[in-house]
């Protein structure tokens, strides 16, 4: 196996479990969490690809994940602070107990 | 496939599937950052020494902290221990499956016999990352500078509770 | 490179090259390990000294402000002090609160020691006295002062007592509000540097003009830099008068009071071993890291790393200073004049810098100096005026008494 | 402009470091094993029974009435009355405590014990330092260790103790002069002798106070 493919794979199996997480979880925000895991294993992928393609002084992998890092750091905050709200309106962060569309 | 990379992989997947598995919701958070510190080991050691500190500084010093005071805002001792959703079959074949596609493509892309060299890492400055940023990625980084911002301001008021501001006071009924 | 090591004379570079004799009797295989453990071992001696011997001073040097004697019972002069409570931390029980998360409550002070000691690793101690060169190396610093506040937490969740929860979430509240002042402060001396690595911002500074240093506080922004940066120190490192997260008249000692024995001597090495490495970082970055503060052959020829140790020293005596003089700030003071004082500062300092480059140096320094002090100047007094509003205060009414 | 309290403040404490190597009545410390203040008069901590005399067990005062063993509001003296009796500091034959022990470690320090004792048998002490290996009988005071002579008495607390002597003289005096009026005429009936017994602890306990 070459690392190119072990980081594929690695990044694959993350995918995998935050999508696991991301699907499974009652708690908002342990499904905010599989949302950044997944694009955690997305940056992975950039990063390896970088590594060991062609053209590694090109610098389109890095500079794709550090703008995916930002990114995921605006998500979470936003996201958190929507959980935060959700949480002050249905107090409860259980995703199956806030089934109402009524505000 | 070197034993360092072997390591920081089990770290990760270790640390990320506790997180998506543990009981505790700050267990899981405090796992999700040894995922997380893991994940930017690998950033290290594929030679993206820049993103891997800044995927500690954000991931660990910001997104755990920030998501360990959610969990604390939002603890409610009188609910129901139910961690997993009543479909979670569905999701965890959903996942797998996923897992096992993407896992089927990937080593069909790959040959056995084209086992590409190992090349040596790229030396990436700072600098050069700097100067990326500052010639030909210069729009995308306004962009986010300005996603930044208005992910600041959006969260601050969203997590604002309106009964603490009167000019918010009809919003609230 | 090595030939300005080797005129600097040997006895700066004993280090070194007894580093190298001993790198040349190892076998190839090991050389890298060897390396690695040759340069680690003398750290950890060093600064947990330096921790002994500041915990000596700032007793006695606070009690002298205070018109006491401080220690002076254990060997001459109280001098000995540290070692009893060594002894006495190593031999005491370790108690952990039965309701304690007991792996979560072990790993909180192994995470904090093991991240104050990894800050460590980039921080240039003498001429080529570095762990590693890193490139980023300033960013790695930050990223590793970023674990503190995961392993602050972690202490005091575990615990599972208010006093220790309530410490922490000041402790974290605190850390990241001064976190962004303290790199910000810093910005300036990468931006004029051209370097995130802590070699080559020591290497900026290290010439002469006469006989005064290139250091970067001999800047307007060099000057406002470290004057928001020695704050923004004081309060990541959690020391007097931002010691809120460990105010033992209130919460009696934060986020650690759970902690006892061994482990809780473990936080104290950690919050000191943070200070120094935050107080290095400063002198790294605006007080020309080992170099001589003047360019004069009497003061060249000391080894750097003395240079060094003075420097860091001088900041001890400073932090033990402000610790003798200056009470506690209130909670919305200290959020207040994060985030209303120091962060536009900062902000406007990095802007100040950009100009100061910008600006031509050759015919004209001291206009430029002038033009940049007034930008920053008037701004400072400004918002200093701000801060000093008074606020209306009612009048108290009693409801019971009197 | 912001910082000038700061720099106040700093010249303050630099001040006090700097003078208090060059003048030593800046320290007030005192360096106590070796250095100790002087004794107050009015300081008290724990009881010790006074005696008369050179003997301890022949010139103590107290009598085992166990007025203090009663009054005592943590319940940390216990006595044991003697099955003899032997003559008191007036001349009359008196029981004795077999047994005084005071738990020091219950102690509260109230000074009931001494406010009730009609005999000024009991008496506050000044010795504080009274440490022991042993947190149980260490600090479990008995007869013996609780005996103190009457001019160790005056040491410490000399107006008081004037005041008791004085009076103690006049209750002697007084009972040597009812012995020889009782010797010359008739003996006196055993209710007068009880009668001026029972009239002894008022004008102590009024000096005391």
């Amino acid at each position: 196996m070459t690392p190119l493919e072990g980081c594929l794979l690695l990044s694959a199996l993350l995918f995998a479990i935050g999508l696991a997480g991301t699907v499974t979880r009652r708690n908002a925000i342990l499904v905010l969490i599989g949302i950044e895991l997944m694009l955690n294993a997305a940056n992975l992928n950039f990063i390896a690809l970088w590594r060991y393609g062609p053209h590694p002084e090109a610098l389109t992998g890095i500079m794709f994940t550090i703008f995916s890092i930002a990114v995921a750091a605006a998500e979470a905050a936003v996201g958190l602070a929507l959980i935060l709200a959700a949480y002050r309106h249905f107090r409860t962060t259980n995703l199956d107990r806030m089934n109402r569309l009524k505000g | 496939m070197t034993a360092t990379f072997l390591i920081l992989a089990a770290i990760t997947v270790a640390g990320t599937a506790a997180a998506m598995g543990l009981r505790n919701a700050v267990h899981c958070v405090l796992a999700l950052t040894a995922g997380f510190a893991g994940l930017a080991g690998l950033y290290l050691y594929l030679g993206a020494q820049f993103v891997g500190f800044t995927q500690i500084m954000v991931y660990v010093g910001a997104v755990a902290i920030l998501a360990v005071f959610a969990v604390m805002m939002t603890h409610n001792p009188g609910e129901p221990e139910e961690i997993f959703s009543r479909f979670w079959v569905w999701g965890a074949v959903i996942a797998g499956a996923v897992f096992l596609t993407l896992a089927r493509a990937i080593r069909l892309a790959f040959a056995p016999a084209d086992a590409t060299p190992a090349t040596p890492a790229p030396s990436t400055t700072v600098q050069q990352i700097g100067d990326a940023l500052m010639h030909r990625y210069v729009l995308p980084l306004e962009i986010i500078g300005l996603l930044l911002t208005a992910a600041l301001i959006g969260a601050v008021i969203i997590a604002m509770d309106p009964k603490d501001d009167p000019t918010l006071e009809e919003d609230a009924e | 490179m090595i030939v300005a090591a080797v005129n600097a004379g040997s006895v700066d570079q004993v280090f070194v090259l007894a580093k190298h004799a001993l790198l040349a009797r190892t076998p190839d295989a090991l050389q890298p390990l060897a390396s690695a453990i040759i340069s680690i071992i003398p750290l950890l001696v060093v600064f947990p000294s330096l921790f002994a011997i500041t915990t000596v001073l700032e007793r006695k040097g606070l009690g002298r402000m205070q018109n006491r004697l401080g220690p002076n019972r254990v060997g001459p002069f109280g001098l000995l002090q540290p070692a009893a409570d060594g002894i006495k931390a190593l031999i005491k029980e370790d108690v952990v609160p039965a309701a304690a998360d007991q792996l979560v409550h072990f790993f909180a002070p192994v995470i904090f020691v093991a991240a104050a000691f990894v800050a460590y690793a980039v921080l240039p101690i003498g001429r080529n006295m570095v762990i590693v060169n890193l490139n980023a190396g300033v960013l790695f610093f930050f990223a590793v002062g970023s674990v503190v506040e995961l392993s602050v937490f972690m202490a005091g969740w575990s615990s599972r007592s208010k006093y220790s929860l309530l410490g922490a979430m000041r402790a974290i509240a605190q850390m990241i509000s001064y976190e962004v002042p303290l790199v910000l402060a810093s910005v300036p001396a990468i931006m004029q540097a051209g370097s995130l690595s802590t070699v080559d911002i020591v290497n900026a500074q290290a010439g002469y003009t006469g006989i005064w240093p290139h250091w970067y506080l001999f800047t307007p922004w060099g000057i406002v830099g470290f004057g928001l940066f020695l704050i923004a120190a004081t309060a990541e490192s959690n020391r007097s008068p931002f010691d809120l997260p460990e105010g033992e008249s209130e919460i009696i000692a934060g986020y650690f009071i759970e902690y006892s024995g061994f482990k809780f001597a473990l936080f104290f090495l950690a919050e000191y071993l943070g200070m120094f490495a935050t107080s290095a970082l400063g002198i790294t970055l605006f007080l020309g890291g080992w170099s001589a503060p003047l360019g004069i052959s009497l003061f060249t020829v000391v080894p750097s790393y003395i240079w060094f140790f003075a420097k860091l020293l001088g900041f001890i005596c400073f932090f033990i200073w402000i610790r003798g003089t200056l009470p506690r700030l209130r909670m919305d003071q200290l959020m207040g004049f994060a985030w209303k004082f120091i962060l536009p500062m900062a902000l406007l300092n990095i802007f100040v810098t950009g100009l100061w480059r910008f600006l031509p140096a050759s015919p004209l320094n001291s206009i430029r100096w002038i033009v940049c002090a007034a930008v920053l100047a008037a701004p400072c007094v400004v918002l200093s005026m701000s801060l000093k509003q008074k606020k209306k205060l009612l009048i108290r009414t009693y409801h019971f008494a009197e | 402009m912001i910082g000038t309290g700061i720099l106040k403040g700093l010249a303050e404490t630099a001040r006090n470091f700097f003078l208090s190597y060059v003048s030593k009545d800046r320290l007030t410390t005192v360096q106590y094993p070796e250095q100790r203040l002087p004794q107050i008069e009015a300081a008290r901590n724990f009881p010790f029974l006074v005696y008369d005399g050179a003997e301890w067990d022949a010139g103590m005062r107290c009598v085992a009435c166990q007025i203090c063993e009663k009054e005592c509001p943590p319940k940390c003296i216990f006595i044991e009355k003697s099955k003899d009796k032997k003559p008191d500091a007036v001349g009359k034959p008196q029981f004795y405590p077999a047994r005084f022990d005071i738990d020091i470690s219950v102690c509260m320090s109230c000074q009931i014990c001494v406010e009730v004792c009609p005999f000024d048998a009991i008496k506050m002490d000044v010795e504080f330092d009274l440490p022991t290996d042993d947190r149980f009988a260490g600090l479990m005071l008995d007869r013996h260790k609780l005996s103190k002579s009457n001019e160790y008495y005056h040491e410490i607390h000399p107006t008081e103790a004037t005041a008791v002597d004085t009076a103690l003289d006049a209750e002697r005096a007084k009972a040597a002069a009812a012995k020889a009026a009782a010797a010359a005429p008739k003996p006196a009936s055993p209710a007068a002798t009880a009668a001026s017994a029972a009239s002894t602890p008022k004008p102590t306990e009024g000096e005391s106070k």
